[in-house]
């Protein structure tokens, strides 16, 4: 069981993310960060669940929606808001944007924003960890869209035929861009996959980030333990506009009362209560926190906004190692 | 003589669809997106709600499958028109584009054929990065059995498409994003272009220019600039990658001594490198002046636009190219500030507001 | 169930199948068929059992190792030896070789030897099948390996979703080139797999001919009715080696014993058997059918080899249409 | 003076991933067919006997995550050789390749390496057709990020073997299958050659020419036929083909005065046209005649030998080619004699006998 104080550090952790995409949210306008941005406001439990429970060996992979994924395993905040902003003290030097956040010292191995591109590359550092007897795991996030690229299930096949420590981490959000999952996949395609390949399977809700970690971590060390791959898959929605800072529900493509019920889903709506009821934090403490993160993480903002671009020019970029 | 009619170049793609859709009951449409409420940069608007969900195929996230299915169902005598959003989700249908797209016709003793359309959006805007903004022109011009095109102007969307559509072989249509705007004269009726050899668009004497997508747009622009300096040019829009005609381009060389072609993609191994090549191995002894090439450098697209800035090529630099060509050493200063732009460099116009 | 009429037919199919098989065997150490070649021999019962259901215009699409389905849907014999001597009246005028058979009066769309390639332009038949409201199906015939490409999971998905009148028989002789399904895949993915995709699926014994037509006309006919696509497994086995005209049993990738299990349930003697005990046909008239199509064959060949190549020069061939 | 060692470029390869496999307890061998009685044509003979399975590994047939799988474990530090034994698998890789392969460097700010090597064999045999014996050189060489290397000699299968996987970038290796049974002088000792860089192997007067692989070969035969007629030229074993360094070409090319480029791959956007363009853009001048290219045709490769021999470079199309350079418009009767093989279009030597 997750003690006080880690349940203190999930929502600290958690606050952060949500602080600071609401951030990126209001200033997307300011037409500054010029690339595009897929927030991950509503979906943020998954990766502080699963983080929770990695350090800074293990590694991950991610996708175009990856700004949680980031800062949950411990990426820098300004590295990453610099990459926004096309700075060259971003994460990528500028070179990525939005999409292609890493850090190496933190395991943050690769984000790419083509549709399970990075699957098999977690499925490789899954390998190096076996390869090198090391007890270290890979984690691989992918969304429900991820298992429709034929390059999910050749992963899936490797993870589990080589017995690598990899877990693979699928966010279903429902949704592909505007494309519900029942107009792209068969009944359950997405509950049954894994096991077909023989992987141990967990359904988890992925709005609920105590739970989360809870759980993920009896299969995280079951991982270490055994070098066997397997598989969590989480449903979640995501709040906003697939790309971009604002709401687009007025598009009708998804469901009102789907989108309320998740809406009053909220992670750190959930992870609020549990702390009040569990008297580990005060309301108003809560409220506290929310306004220092937000004054905090502004101003971090606002820096990096300023900051100007010093980097290489292109034409000194060097092609080769 | 017949009024105007001003149209986007997605309004004349969105346009020629629905006019081979009506007239072809075999043409159908597929991809990712096709139905969103984004419709492909308004290219796809109202063509669910006409021809039904049958015909205008919304499908899962997966290129390589997908590209087979048209493929299948094109020899069977189907008319797919297949949309990338990015012409970056080709890269992973390329081994059903390679093998059975471009290579049907050849294998089956020209028996059997791949009526086939697939557009792929060239993803130019606030700063994609590597993997949503390339190019790959002549990646897909290497593949021998398809065509491959690349229109600039709405007028020529339309007729080349139409045409596209109804080619027996597959053509490869790159869209450069920031053309979808561009406005232009677009006739109503439904009529064809050549597909199978580029056109000249403009007549001159001193050089001979080659050049297509985005880029030509800024030839063109700096076409009065020019001529103010008494600098006339023979212009090519290189709008068809593969079948590559090149006679036109040398006899335009024979006269005029000097070329400078400009790649969309990268410079090394571009469509640039045939081009001079073939010039140089046929009237090498024409030329004035050294030919040129310019194009992207060798590395991957950069996100940021202070990166963007020096990856891309803009009006100056066609500008110092073109006067390089004419062996005018330095660009004088009065035109040098009128082609200033107070434009950023990762949007088309001050309108554009992201982030595609 | 199939009729006296039918199981002689049949019986005719695999008999001609098998002998053009041997022969090209026997011939190829002459080389003069100068191109690879991948036997059925040992696999035969599944492309006659399956195609005797179909009519010309249904399609089929098949692989590397496509003799045996190119014959049993009908294709033109000696257009195909013609193709094997690289001789310009062969069914792709040379071009193709071996691992491009087809015959498009005769609703073979393609083979094309990259594993698991045709399976989506198989897809595609079914789709315009669909698409045209015509009572058509399309079959894909694959090999045990053909499942651990991504697209034949893309394929599946398509097949589905769309619901297409497809047929998958996937053809497992437990290997890949030398290597045994074992160290492929995770154990029983080949069973579970299409069922995961909420297709119905059939596990069949490769090497009865008869049994095999029985059963897949009762499939084939419900895939006809109902627009939806199924799955057939079958069990069968190569005898000779993957590639080329010999044995290669002294290689020892294969277990002995499994090998002389397979080799005693050869589909021809299996329906040799079943012909005699019912008495349809005579154990003599099957040893005169053998010699006779034997002869047959072999002057086909001699022809084929005598001809001369006649055909376009490759400067002449157009790349377009 | 060391005594000769004669190997076959197989067993130099052999040797080659052995001492680096030993040097280096990273270095691990993965691929369908690595541990095959076929041994990928001799070149992973005795692996799996030394370094067992955890090193040498036979996977399923799943290309691209194969790929994928290499790449994130090199980014980890690891360094696989990956082996196709068909270039033609590599192309279901493809986007694992231009994707995370050729860009984790660029992109990662200079972070991440990925230091992989992929072998890839160039299957020409006994007619496989057009999806079994694709060149794709020029494909590769497009990529951003990648090196690709392509030797011919078994001294610089081994020592550029060695180097690539020494190399901390991706190295994409094309093997072509011909070259596998060629015999030669290979030291004992561990070297590594320069894969940076290509180098001139013959001094001559006359012209230039750049070949590779089963061509070079070609063209070394010709040698002495061409010195008989008092004919010399500079000749570049052109077996770096990214990056593509050409100024020692082009300072040959101003001393000779002429230049014919020889493409294992197809002529149409070939390495051919980004050399001749390269040429003529800085020392046009120089040229005495016009620059020469040759190549394969711009079709599919046919299966048929009688097609294959139209297909297919041989010495008396070199020949032809290089007298056109030097502007003698015929050939004498005597030289295509002398050049007559009686060695089939579709075999290497006599003792090939298929089918691969
Ligand atoms: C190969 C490829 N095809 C299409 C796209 C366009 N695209 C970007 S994100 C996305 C949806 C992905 O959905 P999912 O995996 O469920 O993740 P989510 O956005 O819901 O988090 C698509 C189709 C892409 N980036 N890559
Ligand atoms: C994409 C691809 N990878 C590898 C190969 C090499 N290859 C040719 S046949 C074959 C084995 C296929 O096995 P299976 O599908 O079971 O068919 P079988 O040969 O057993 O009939 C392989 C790996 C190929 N042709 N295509
Ligand atoms: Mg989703
Ligand atoms: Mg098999």
């Amino acid at each position: 069981m997750i003690s006080k104080k880690n349940t203190k550090k999930i929502y600290f952790d958690l606050l952060k993310i949500r602080t600071i995409e609401e951030i990126i949210s209001e200033r997307y306008k300011e037409q500054e960060m010029r690339c595009p941005i897929h927030l991950s406001i509503g979906q943020e439990a998954i990766a502080v669940g699963i983080c929770h429970n990695l350090n800074n060996y293990d590694q991950i992979v991610s996708n175009h929606r990856c700004h949680a994924h980031y800062l949950a395993k411990g990426g820098d905040e300004k590295k990453m808001i610099n990459e926004f902003y096309g700075n060259s003290d971003g994460c990528s030097g500028g070179r990525g944007g939005s999409m292609h956040l890493f850090d190496q010292k933190k395991g943050i191995l690769s984000s790419v924003p083509i549709v399970s591109s990075s699957i098999p590359v977690g499925v490789g550092a899954g390998f190096s960890f076996k390869y090198n007897k090391k007890k270290n795991i890979a984690v691989i996030f992918i969304g429900d869209a991820a298992i429709e690229e034929g390059v999910f299930y050749e992963s899936l096949n490797y993870a589990k035929i080589f017995s690598l420590p990899v877990l693979f981490v699928c966010e279903n959000n429902l949704f592909s861009c505007f494309t519900n999952i029942n107009e792209r996949q068969p009944k359950n395609l997405i509950k049954k996959i894994s096991k077909s390949f023989g992987m141990k399977t967990h359904f988890l809700n992925g709005n609920n980030a105590i739970q989360i970690a809870n759980k993920s971590k009896k299969i995280i060390e079951e991982i270490r333990l055994k070098n066997e791959p397997q598989f969590i898959l989480l449903d979640t929605y995501r709040v906003l506009e697939h790309c971009g800072p604002y709401e687009d529900d007025h598009l009708n493509y998804r469901n009102k009362k789907e989108i309320k019920y998740w809406k009053e889903n909220c992670p750190l709506k959930k992870l609020e209560k549990i702390l009040v009821s569990n008297k580990i934090l005060s309301k108003s403490s809560l409220r506290n926190y929310r306004l220092s993160y937000k004054k905090k993480y502004n101003l971090i903002f606002e820096d990096c906004k300023k900051s100007k671009f010093l980097g290489t020019k292109l034409n000194n970029i060097k092609l080769y190692a | 003589m017949p009024k105007k009619r001003i149209l986007t170049a997605s309004q004349a793609i969105n346009e020629a669809t629905i006019m081979a859709m009506k007239k072809d009951n075999s043409v159908y449409v597929i991809g990712e997106g096709v139905n969103d409420p984004k419709e492909i940069f308004g290219t796809t608007k109202n063509l669910k709600k006409i021809f039904t969900s049958k015909r205008v195929i919304e499908t899962p996230i997966s290129e390589n499958a997908m590209t087979g299915l048209c493929i299948g169902s094109a020899m069977m005598g189907l008319k797919p028109i297949q949309i990338h959003q990015r012409v970056d989700f080709a890269i992973l249908a390329l081994e059903q584009i390679i093998n059975n797209c471009a290579k049907a016709f050849f294998v089956s003793n020209s028996k059997h054929t791949v009526p086939m359309v697939i557009r792929m959006i060239i993803g130019r805007g606030w700063g994609q990065g590597p993997m949503h903004s390339q190019i790959l022109d002549s990646l897909f011009a290497q593949i021998p059995g398809l065509k491959v095109i690349m229109p600039t102007f709405p007028k020529d969307f339309k007729g080349m498409i139409l045409s596209a559509i109804k080619d027996r072989n597959p053509v490869v249509i790159l869209e450069h994003r920031w053309l979808h705007n561009i406005k232009g004269d677009v006739p109503k009726k439904y009529y064809l272009n050549n597909i199978n050899k580029i056109k000249k668009i403009n007549n001159g004497h001193d050089l001979t220019i080659v050049a297509n997508g985005y880029n030509l747009l800024e030839v063109i622009e700096l076409k009065k600039i020019l001529k103010d300096e008494k600098i006339s040019f023979d212009l090519f829009d290189l709008n068809i990658l593969q079948p590559l005609e090149t006679n036109a381009i040398i006899n335009s060389v024979k006269k005029t001594g000097r070329i400078l072609v400009i790649d969309s993609g990268f410079k090394n191994l571009g469509i640039g490198s045939e081009i001079i090549s073939r010039i140089s191995e046929t009237c090498m002894e024409k030329l004035k002046s050294k030919p040129l090439r310019i194009g992207l450098p060798f590395v991957p697209t950069p996100s940021s636009r202070f990166l963007a800035k020096s990856y891309y090529l803009n009006k100056k630099r066609i500008l110092i190219s073109i006067l390089q060509v004419l062996n005018k050493k330095k660009i004088k200063n009065n035109l040098s500030k009128k082609i200033k732009s107070n434009i950023p460099i990762d949007v088309p116009d001050l309108s554009f507001k992201g982030p595609f």
